[in-house]
């Protein structure tokens, strides 16, 4: 009984996040790039303009609801869930802190990558069931980029794995505790460097934003998928595309930044969450900075980026650390002697 | 100085033409079953940018214009042609394709034709509409414009 | 059938047909279904769609991603300024030209203007000349703003769409300053311009001045040194010189082409003969060669913009004139260098109070019938982004 | 909402949950980015820019019509944009608004006399808030959609007058 409650409990608590920090990462969007294109951002609805996407959501949930005529009525209708589901459960592997996790799994990361690698199928279903010709354009784009880049952000997430010698999130974020050499952090983002550099790349094409917003690409498809959503969907999908970038760069932090761990200190328990959060959100900074200043790419350049650099490099990491990390001991024992 | 003058040109090909040097610069007045020709030559003699093609209303026809220019000798040259009403002009647009939109424009807004243009559309104006820019299509009134309050 | 037969294939209203070889600069005409018998995808592009600068229709024809074919359809924005300006008095056609080309109604104002002095043969002073050279040339500046900040819009970079932003506002101060409106002047007048500089004038122009350089470097650095953004401009959209001369392209499409022609030093007007400026032109006539002409033609308007405040002279801003304002039957042509190119105006007069005719010559409709040709070929952003490079003002396309 | 079949259109629970609606409404107006002429480039351009930035009211552009509220008449329609004008309203879902943007979209404008303009929008679709000017200054722009937030607030007070009427 008290462990129904308790997963319920924690259920409810990860929907609760995930609403919240919806809504905070879209005021926290529009804030960003307001000050990185000189202007303010909205600062009119309660103080600071912290209540603006509170009213933008009561506003689109309030809207009517609108379907076009020729559109496939099931498909459209399902389709921003399918979107918004896995993104929702990609948050159960997340390691908040120490004893704070929705649920701990053995291979808590491969579930996260294989909840994240469905949202390209519910892009690609709003897209074909809108029967608008920009829609199908944006959500064939969708599909294409998002399935490539699934293989160099994978590959990428590999070197970590191998050094914590686990899939599951907890122990790989526990591998990263300690220093180096007495006073570098034992974040796997030193050793990794090229393996964080894939990763980011490609987490920012995974999430779809600039210079990899091809399936929404604004002067191009005006919405692109989207474009028949408004409302209640419209926000669904909006509140996907934020939860995504919440939880590439959570995974990121996990992997990469020592998940929840400060530097040098030993964190209390009751710190370890806002730590997590705070490199998330610097995470989640960077890339709303690059989708604020950068240019597109194009389709094809893209696709070629990802299969003639992204995936060669990743690989070529991925076999050479693993020749590294097996013949480290031998070679460091030669040393010594 | 020109190096082949417009007027050598097409006497060379045996087209008859008026010349005269008015405020508007070198113009050549001719009769438009032979603008065809008479472009075909200026454009082989280095006449080589169509600046503009526009067609007035006279109030008795339609009178065409085509502004040429020579890039090499920075000299320009207006031919002009009379058409009736509804009549119709060849299209240039062969030796100029940039006078593949002008043409359009001309033949929806005055009521003409250009015969042989490839896309023989109307341009600006939908379906159904007058020829605007001829005279006796009038603008609204002082009373046609005003809103009921 | 040979690809050389099939070329000759086109869509008009009347059904297919043939019209046999195809004249100089033209690659290819809008088909319908290619020989493999693949249907295409008919994409309507415009009007409300946010890059395409307006109301401007494209349909392209679709293999994939790729542009079969391109047509352009006009007139969403035709609203008959041709047409009204038989009923208008000389002075007030400017009233009407403002709206035209509604990012630089200067030149617009001025071309008129030039147009009727020539058939009138009215003198304008010196000073008059000057301050229509010092204020094309802020326009000038401000058009290729917006055009910079549109155009690396269509590229998928906001920032330098706000960046450019500052510079404009500044500019339109000291234009709203100068002649009292931010975008529809009416300030010159056959026989010179309405009113004189205001006092203070000259150091506000000067503070934007002391920016202005140092921000378009930045901006050049957001755009212009960006890997990607090369990779976007880099061998798309070509429209070499044969092409361009075809189409009656003018202005920075044509120098991109490799034709060195500016109407400022080729046929000079106003105070240009007494300025020295350069004119960039570019090679291959692809959108990375547009984006550098511009660029570069952004320098040279602060160079003159310079000169322009150091030599102004003293002197009358207006010749005497009476409001009716007769000119003598007759035609002239006359022709400024707009931001977008040759924009000229043909004047038909019968002697009486209004133009008989007014026609005008709008440096844009004819860089945008090259579409059909430069569009094909490329991918879909590359299409965006084409269109985006001709620099495209709708109000004096449809006019 | 289905409220008002449940409880009635009177009753407070609607009104009050309406009211909350409302100003989530009238703080969150997104606009459809349809530029048609000169006013474009003030209305839209120069107001979303550093200056003015609309932003701060959470007046916030986007391109597809179903995500918007508000459609700004940016410039003069004439007979061959009427439909399209039309089209693009149709798409938007309830409740919208239409702010008619300077003198063409108005009343024809300096273009009014030209047979193919059409007389003002209002000709084809309704408009809630008329901006004069030639094109209004970006300033008139922030007016206007004061006015439009205050206009949607003011339902309310339409509400309980409408209840107290039948009273």
């Amino acid at each position: 009984m008290s462990t129904a409650l308790g997963v319920l409990a924690r259920f409810g608590a990860m929907i609760g996040l995930l609403l919240v920090n919806g809504v905070v990462l879209i005021y926290m969007l529009r804030k960003v790039l307001g000050r990185l294109h000189l202007r303010i951002g909205p600062n009119r609805v309660g103080p600071w303009g912290i209540l603006q996407t509170i009213n933008d959501v009561i506003k689109l949930l309030t809207k009517e609801d609108l379907r076009p005529d020729s559109a496939d009525a099931w498909l459209f209708n399902i389709a921003p869930f399918l979107i918004f589901v896995p993104s929702f459960m990609a948050y159960i592997p997340l390691v908040f802190g120490p004893t704070l996790a929705v649920t701990s799994l053995d291979t808590g990361l491969l579930l996260a990558f294989a909840l994240t690698s469905l949202v390209p199928l519910g892009v690609l279903m709003a897209g074909w069931s809108s029967n608008s010709k920009w829609s199908l354009l944006g959500g064939m784009r969708a599909a294409g980029l998002q399935i490539a880049y699934e293989v160099p952000l994978l590959l990428s997430a590999l070197g970590p794995v191998m050094m914590a010698g686990s899939l599951d999130p907890v122990k790989i974020v526990a591998a990263q505790s300690g220093v180096w050499l007495g006073f570098i952090p034992r974040w796997f983002v030193l050793p990794q460097l090229i393996a964080f550099v894939v990763y980011a790349i490609s987490s920012q094409a995974e999430t779809q934003q600039t210079p990899f917003d091809m399936s929404e690409a604004e002067s191009e498809l005006i919405t692109g998928f989207a474009n028949e959503y408004g409302g209640m969907r419209f926000s669904f999908m909006y509140l996907a595309e934020f939860s995504n970038m919440f939880v590439v760069s959570a995974i990121g932090t996990m992997l990469f930044f020592g998940g929840w761990q400060l530097p040098w200190l030993a964190t209390p328990a009751w710190l370890a969450p806002l730590v997590f959060m705070a490199k998330t959100y610097t995470g989640i900074f960077v890339m709303m900075w690059a989708r604020g200043s950068l240019p597109r790419f194009r389709v094809d350049q893209m696709l070629s980026f990802c299969w003639k650099v992204l995936i060669p490099v990743s690989l070529a990491w991925v076999v050479l650390w693993a020749c590294i990390q097996r013949l480290w001991p031998v070679v460091s024992v030669a040393v010594s002697r | 100085m020109p190096a082949t003058r417009p007027a050598d040109v097409l006497h060379a090909c045996g087209i008859p033409f008026e010349a005269s040097t008015e405020v508007l610069g070198e113009v050549v007045r001719l009769d438009v079953s032979l603008i065809a020709d008479a472009l075909a030559a200026l454009e082989e003699s280095g006449f080589d940018f169509l600046v503009d093609l526009f067609a007035t209303d006279t109030g008795e026809r339609l009178e065409v214009t085509w502004h040429l220019r020579a890039f090499a000798q920075r000299s320009d040259l207006y031919l002009k042609a009379l058409v009736d009403y509804d009549g119709s002009a060849p299209s240039v647009w062969e030796t100029y394709p940039a006078a593949l939109y002008p043409e359009r424009e001309a033949a929806e807004l005055l009521g003409m034709t250009f015969t042989g243009h490839p896309n023989p559309k109307r341009l600006l104006t939908t379906d159904g509409t007058e020829p605007l820019l001829r005279k006796s299509v009038l603008i609204r009134t002082a009373e046609e414009v005003r809103r009921p309050s | 059938m040979t690809d050389e037969e099939h070329m000759g294939w086109q869509i008009t209203s009347e059904g297919t047909q043939r019209p046999g070889p195809l004249p100089r600069g033209l690659r290819r005409i809008p088909r319908g279904v290619d020989e493999l018998a693949t249907e295409h995808l008919v994409l309507n592009m415009g009007p409300q769609h946010p890059s395409t600068h307006g109301v401007l229709h494209v349909l392209v024809e679709l293999d994939g991603e790729e542009v079969i074919a391109a047509e352009a359809s006009l007139g969403y924005l035709h609203r008959g300024i041709e047409k009204l300006a038989e009923s208008r008095r000389y002075h007030q056609v400017p009233t009407l030209l403002d709206r035209a080309d509604y990012l630089s109604g200067l030149h617009t104002e001025t071309a008129w203007a030039l147009t009727v002095e020539k058939l009138a043969g009215i003198e304008v002073p010196r000073k008059a000349s000057w301050l229509r050279s010092l204020l094309m040339e802020l326009n000038r500046y401000a058009s290729h703003l917006v055009w910079i900040g549109t155009f690396g819009l269509d590229a998928g970079a906001m920032a330098p769409f706000l960046y450019i932003m500052r510079d404009r506002e500044m500019i339109l101060d000291v234009l709203e300053a100068i002649t009292g409106s931010r975008m529809m002047f009416n300030y010159v007048r056959p026989g010179g311009v309405v009113a004189d500089i205001p006092a203070g004038i000259d150091a506000k122009i000067r503070e934007w001045l002391s920016h202005a350089s140092g921000w378009l470097d930045e901006n050049d650095a957001l755009l212009g040194g960006n890997e990607i953004f090369r990779l976007r401009m880099n061998g798309t959209g070509v429209i070499d010189r044969t092409t361009a001369l075809a189409f009656g392209m003018t202005g920075g499409c044509l120098r991109a082409s490799g034709v060195d022609y500016d109407l400022r030093r080729d046929v000079p007007y106003c105070a240009y003969p007494e300025l020295e400026f350069e004119v960039p032109t570019g090679q291959r006539g692809d959108n990375w060669d547009r984006y550098v002409v511009r660029v570069g033609e952004m320098r040279q308007c602060l160079r003159l913009i310079r000169q322009l405040l150091d030599g102004m002279p003293e002197g009358e801003f207006s010749s005497k004139r009476s409001r009716a304002l007769k000119v003598p039957a007759g035609e002239s042509y006359a022709a400024v260098e707009s931001p977008r190119g040759e924009l000229g105006i043909h004047l038909v007069s019968d002697g009486g109070l209004t133009p008989y005719r007014m026609r005008l010559r709008s440096p844009a409709y004819f860089n945008l019938a090259v579409v059909d040709e430069a569009l094909a070929g490329g991918l879909i952003a590359d299409a965006i982004v084409t269109l985006g490079s001709l620099d495209i003002v709708l109000g004096e396309i449809d006019r | 909402m289905a409220l008002d079949r449940i409880a009635g259109e009177h009753s407070v629970v609607f009104i009050r949950s309406e009211q909350l609606f409302d100003l989530a409404r009238a703080n969150s107006l997104f606009y459809l980015s349809f530029g048609i002429a000169c006013c474009a480039i003030e209305g839209l351009m120069s107001a979303g820019g550093p200056r003015f930035d609309y932003d701060r009211f959470g007046i916030f552009h986007r391109g597809s019509p179903r995500q918007t509220d508000v459609m700004i008449v940016a410039g003069t329609v004439n007979k061959k944009m009427a439909p399209v004008l039309r089209r693009l309203y149709d798409q938007m879902p309830e409740p919208k608004w239409v702010i008619a943007m300077g003198a063409c979209a108005s009343t024809g404008g300096p273009f009014r006399e030209y047979p193919n303009v059409v007389l003002g929008v209002d000709t084809i679709v309704p408009v809630d808030i008329w901006v004069p000017g030639c094109p209004p200054r970006p300033e008139s722009m922030q007016y206007a959609f004061t006015q439009l937030q205050d206009k949607i607030r003011a339902k309310t007070q339409e509400r309980l007058d409408a209840r107290d009427a039948t009273r």
